[in-house]
């Protein structure tokens, strides 16, 4: 047996978790109770604004990326829990992982 | 010989056979959905770069019943998955302090604090 | 008639049985009598042939360990009052094959038990005669709690992983070497490494937990699993960023 | 039958094989060897030891203060050179434990810490907690799997000597998963199979402690010594017989009567300090301690409850956090089999058969009369516990002597060629058990044999015996071990056949409790915890000797006498209580 390099899927997918825990919860209260209430307004240039701040990409992007690829992680885990195990599974829960992480990247970048 | 060890294969539905493995994959569970919440956060900021409209439609579309049903679904799982996550810290990240190992409960109850105050901030920048 | 309990007890004997099935045995109810105990009379009084493995009977030797009503359990602590009035359903442990009745086979928990290097590597190797390595109590407090496993692998019965992969390290076995990597007097962490830290080891835990919920010696394996992970992933870190150095 | 080539095989892995296994190992790492249990190491029952193990380590102490407490604790019936050499060894064990990772409990400067212990007159019992012997067990367990040339046959159960021209040569085995027989034919046997508390009713001994490697060396014709001496521990939770260990009154625990009284200070153990003194009242040795209770009994003054008489040892005046510090098992242990909480309740105990001074007689460097053959631990006796153990010595005996009798071992193995192949012992074992499987029209079954020896055991050659009831004893065992023969198995399957072992144990069983009984019925005189009604003094004219019981294929055993070795004490009153410090 020799010594693993999980630590590189299994570092962001611990950090993903806590961030998930810390903030995520937040923010959905935000997009899915507050602001459908009316309690607040998201503003575009508010956003937009902190979008553009590098220190605010950086949080947006951590607050995604992080969160997905627990999720990503977390998923092939169960899957394999469940009985499906293999590269098609995990090609599809790491691969989709990425989209979301390139996808709000690109996004960021092009804010 | 006359051994002959019987070896019994787990089933599939093992989870399924004690609670605390449904409570477990429960947990396990939770991962999708907020992956799915990623998914459209990262949607959002799609349409953030594309401009004011894009973004005000992207608001429109979060909010209306189908949108607000999902983030529901979303919140339930997400909280379950920081109070799981936070009663596991203790095990993960033990602290001694004098020789002493910190009770339990006062490293969850830390991150209990965190979280309130990250929350706090998140919602005072949001505008509340 | 005085009180009676039913057992209901999983037989499997290679020699005749194509496979396992239950047999049902009644027993005296006595307040004080464990699951051990009616075993025991059931081996001296009803039937002989019965197979399962005891010795101490203080729940330290760690032999007795039986899946008790769908729970892993030392039958010499689990008390016949605790199931007053109904069935006690008696099986062997899951997640090993089933030699006869309630006996498993141990030979691969024994493999993964010596596999990860479960003995003193000193920091520095000293002479007896320079007397006893010092330790303070603080020292001695931060892994006494891992020293306390008596090999019952009713946390392997309960770790969905350990039956999901046949070779999964599994949680004593892990337990035990952060029971060293802790201790003050060894440095042999980068040694147990190899097979503590490979894609076998602790990366195959998902962290169900059911390990320390089971574990009749609060060794909480769970813990030491991840407080692993993460020194492992501290470890590989640094590896990547100083090649080599810091064995 | 399949047959195993070895250098040294060790019968046992508790803690004297396994030491005697690295021991071996580390006299020559190209001498293989087989370590035979019939259990996995792990589970021997060294793993339930409690309180500690003593050795010399402290300044305030002297080698010279565990001699005369081991002399005298023994009533002078221990060899002396033994003694010697094991309280000089002592200390060296057990630090070799801390070098190899032994938890021991620790002073605040780091240093390893010592707990008083009955009968010693200075604090010196190395502790783990209250779990040494768990520690010791599994640290060298862990410790035996970094050493290549250990091969262990775990759950091989051994049934037979080899012996050929007047020399051991191998033991026969039973592979217990498969029925398989095995010969493994060596040139050096130790035996460490442990100590015989089953052959009692009420004992702390595990299921294992049957007496097996005894029986095995008394059948091949070497004697077993001074086998009247059975220890009875003053506290043992009623029914079960778990101990409640002496470091419970190590630590300050009291011994009282129904009336709340401490009776000890009646017996000679005063006077009754609040606080522990060494060797007086509850730190008294175990044999006194036992009979006290013995004697309060008679007097009606000890409490009834459905499992027997008990006392109340009562330790709630430590408080709370030590308790949990030091004796957390004993709180565990109180609270689920006797539900008693000792931080608020008195628990209650009662005398129970614990350890067997006597056993497989050795010299002092653990070598039988019989060329070949090694023993160390409970089985054997290298005469360092005479007529009572001192609580802690046999923790550090089964290392200092499983040590031992790995180098003799070893040693022997180098100078002594390959045996001849063992066709014809093999052949008889075999032979034997093929006989034992086909026998048929037996009444008898195991439990109910098993169930009358061990009553009249009790009844006969319990804590007090005379005349009468060990001559009735004798008696019952000659028509048990005649109904033995005939026993019929009722599982004849070969995997994993415990009706088959538990009859092979039973076996070994009667014919130990045989050696007992009858070295009982001819010391007469009382020593240590070998007590005659009728003879109620120590007799140095006559018994100052150790007795040997031979095994004789028809009739009782004969049983014949050796001088003790005496070197610097000579043989004194044993005094405790205030006198005594
Ligand atoms: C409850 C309790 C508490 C104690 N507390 C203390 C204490 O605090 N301090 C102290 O000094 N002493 C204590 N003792 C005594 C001490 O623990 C024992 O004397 C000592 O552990 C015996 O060790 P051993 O290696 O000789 O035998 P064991 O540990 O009993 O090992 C015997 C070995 O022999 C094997 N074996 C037996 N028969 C066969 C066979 N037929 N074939 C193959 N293998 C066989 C078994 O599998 C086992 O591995 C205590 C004893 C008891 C019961
Ligand atoms: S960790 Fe606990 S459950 Fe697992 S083997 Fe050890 S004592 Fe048993
Ligand atoms: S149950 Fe199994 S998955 Fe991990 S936390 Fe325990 S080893
Ligand atoms: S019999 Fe020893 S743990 Fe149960």
């Amino acid at each position: 047996m020799a010594k693993s390099n999980k630590p590189i899927l299994w570092l962001p997918f611990a950090g993903g978790g806590l961030v998930a825990a810390l903030i995520t919860p937040v923010l959905i209260l935000i997009t899915g109770i507050l602001v459908p209430l009316g309690v607040i307004h998201l503003n575009y240039e508010t956003i937009a604004a902190f979008a553009h701040h590098p220190i605010g990409k950086l949080i947006l992007f951590g607050a995604v990326a992080l969160p997905a690829w627990h999720a990503a992680h977390r998923l092939r885990m169960t899957a394999h829990d469940l009985g499906l195990g293999g590269g098609g599974v995990k090609a599809a829960c790491y691969g989709t992982a990425w989209l979301v992480i390139l996808v709000a990247a690109g996004a960021l970048i092009a804010t | 010989m006359s051994r002959r060890p019987y070896v019994r294969k787990i089933e599939r539905n093992w989870w399924l056979q004690h609670p605390r493995y449904v409570a477990y994959m429960i947990r396990e569970l939770t991962s999708l959905f907020v992956g799915l919440y990623c998914a459209l956060l990262a949607i959002g900021l799609v349409r953030l770069a594309q401009g004011h409209a894009a973004w005000d439609g992207f608001v429109a579309a979060f909010s209306s019943p189908p949108g607000v049903v999902f983030q529901w679904l979303c919140l339930v799982f997400a909280i379950y998955h920081s109070v799981t996550w936070f009663a596991l810290t203790p095990k993960a990240m033990p602290l001694m302090v004098k020789g002493e190992p910190v009770p339990g409960k006062l490293i969850v109850g830390a991150h209990y604090v965190a979280w309130a105050a990250v929350s706090a901030v998140v919602l005072m920048a949001a505008g509340v | 008639m005085s009180e009676t309990i039913t057992l209901e007890v999983l037989r499997y004997r290679p020699e005749t049985d194509s496979e396992p099935h239950f047999q049902r045995y009644t027993v005296p109810y006595r307040d004080d009598w464990v699951v051990l105990d009616a075993l025991n009379h059931i081996k001296d009084n009803l039937d002989a042939t019965l197979s399962y493995r005891w010795s101490c009977h203080m729940a330290v030797c760690g032999s007795c360990g039986m899946t008790i009503n769908n729970e892993p359990k030392l039958s010499c602590h689990t008390f016949l009052r605790d199931y007053r009035g109904g069935v006690i359903r008696v099986e062997p442990l899951d997640h090993f094959p089933i030699e006869r009745d309630l006996v498993i086979v141990m030979d691969s928990f024994m493999e993964k038990l010596s596999g990860v290097k479960p003995w003193l590597i000193p920091k520095q190797e000293k002479p007896l005669s320079d007397g006893e390595y010092l330790q303070s109590p603080a020292e001695l407090n931060v892994f006494h709690q891992y020293t306390q496993c008596i090999n019952c692998v009713l946390c392997y019965a309960a770790c969905p992983q350990v039956g999901l992969n046949e070779d999964f390290v599994g949680p004593a076995a892990l337990a035990l070497a952060h029971r060293y990597n802790l201790d003050s007097r060894d440095g042999g962490k980068g040694a147990r490494a190899d097979v503590v830290a490979s894609n076998e080891g602790i990366w195959e835990c998902t962290f169900v937990g059911a390990c320390s919920q089971v574990c009749p010696k609060q060794v909480d394996p769970a813990a030491a699993i991840q407080q692993t992970k993460i020194s492992a992933s501290v470890d590989w870190l640094k590896d990547l960023l100083t090649p080599g150095a810091h064995r | 039958m399949d047959v195993i080539e070895i250098d040294v095989a060790i019968v046992g892995a508790g803690g004297a094989g396994l030491r005697a296994a690295i021991a071996v190992a580390e006299a020559d790492p190209t001498l293989t060897q087989a370590l035979i249990s019939k259990v996995y190491p792990m589970r021997s029952h060294t793993v339930a030891a409690e309180g500690g193990a003593a050795g010399v380590i402290k300044d305030n102490d002297s080698l010279d203060n565990h001699f005369h407490d081991t002399v005298s604790g023994g009533d002078w019936l221990c060899d002396q050179d033994a003694v010697e050499l094991f309280v000089n060894t002592a200390p060296l064990e057990l630090l070799q434990l801390e070098h190899w990772g032994c938890p021991w409990s620790r002073e605040a400067n780091g240093k390893v810490a010592v707990r008083p212990f009955g009968g010693m007159k200075i604090e010196r019992t190395w502790y783990a907690a209250d779990k040494t012997g768990f520690h010791i067990l599994h640290t060298l367990f862990q410790t035996s799997l970094k050493y290549p040339s250990i091969k262990r046959f775990d759950e091989y159960y051994s049934t037979d000597l080899i012996v050929e021209d007047g020399r051991c040569t191998g033991v026969i085995g039973i592979e217990m998963r498969s029925g398989r027989m095995v010969a493994f034919r060596a040139r050096a046997v130790v035996i460490a199979t442990g100590g015989a508390g089953r052959i009692f009713p009420f004992t702390t001994n595990g299921a294992i402690k049957t007496g097996d490697g005894m029986a095995m060396a008394y059948r091949a014709g070497v004697p077993l010594k001074d086998m009247e001496f059975m220890q009875y521990h003053p506290t043992g939770l009623p029914g079960t017989g778990i101990l409640i260990t002496e470091g419970s009154r190590g630590e300050g625990g009291i011994l009282v009567n129904k009336d709340g009284y401490r009776y000890l200070q009646d017996y000679n153990l005063g006077p009754p300090d609040p606080w522990p003194r060494k060797k007086a009242m509850e730190l008294g040795p175990r044999d006194r301690l036992s009979q006290a209770f013995w004697h309060e009994q008679q007097k009606g003054r000890t409490i009834k409850t459905p499992h027997g008489d008990v006392v109340h040892l009562d330790i709630r005046q430590l408080g709370e956090k030590m308790i949990n510090e030091r004796l957390p098992m004993v709180r565990e242990l109180a609270k689920a089999y006797v539900g008693v909480d000792p931080v608020h309740e008195l628990i209650p105990v009662r005398p129970v058969v614990h350890y067997t001074m006597g056993g497989i007689h050795t010299d002092i460097d653990t070598a039988t009369s019989l060329p070949g053959l090694f023993a160390a631990g409970e089985c054997a006796c290298v005469s360092i516990n005479g007529a009572n153990r001192l609580g802690s010595n046999s923790l550090a005996e089964i290392v200092v002597f499983g040590a031992r009798a790995g180098r003799s071992a070893a040693a022997f193995a180098k100078a002594h060629p390959k045996p001849a192949a063992a066709a014809k012992a093999a052949e008889a074992a075999q032979a034997n058990l093929r006989e034992l499987f086909a026998r048929e029209g037996g009444s008898d079954t195991v439990s109910s044999l098993r169930k009358a020896m061990n009553d009249t055991m009790e009844s006969g050659a319990g804590i007090y015996r005379s005349e009468d009831t060990l001559r009735q004893t004798c008696g019952v065992l000659a028509d048990l071990r005649a109904r033995y023969r005939k026993i019929q198995l009722q599982d004849r399957s070969n995997v994993f056949n415990t009706d088959l072992i538990q009859t092979l144990e039973l076996g070994c069983m009667l014919d130990v409790a045989e050696a007992m009984a009858h070295s009982a019925l001819e010391r007469k005189e009382s020593r240590g915890s070998h007590q005659r009604l009728e003879y109620p003094k120590r007799d140095d004219a006559s018994y100052l000797k150790h007795s040997l019981a031979r095994y004789r294929d028809a009739g009782p055993p004969s049983i014949s006498y050796l001088d003790v070795v005496i070197t610097k004490s000579p043989p004194a009153e044993r005094v405790y209580g205030g006198a005594a410090t």
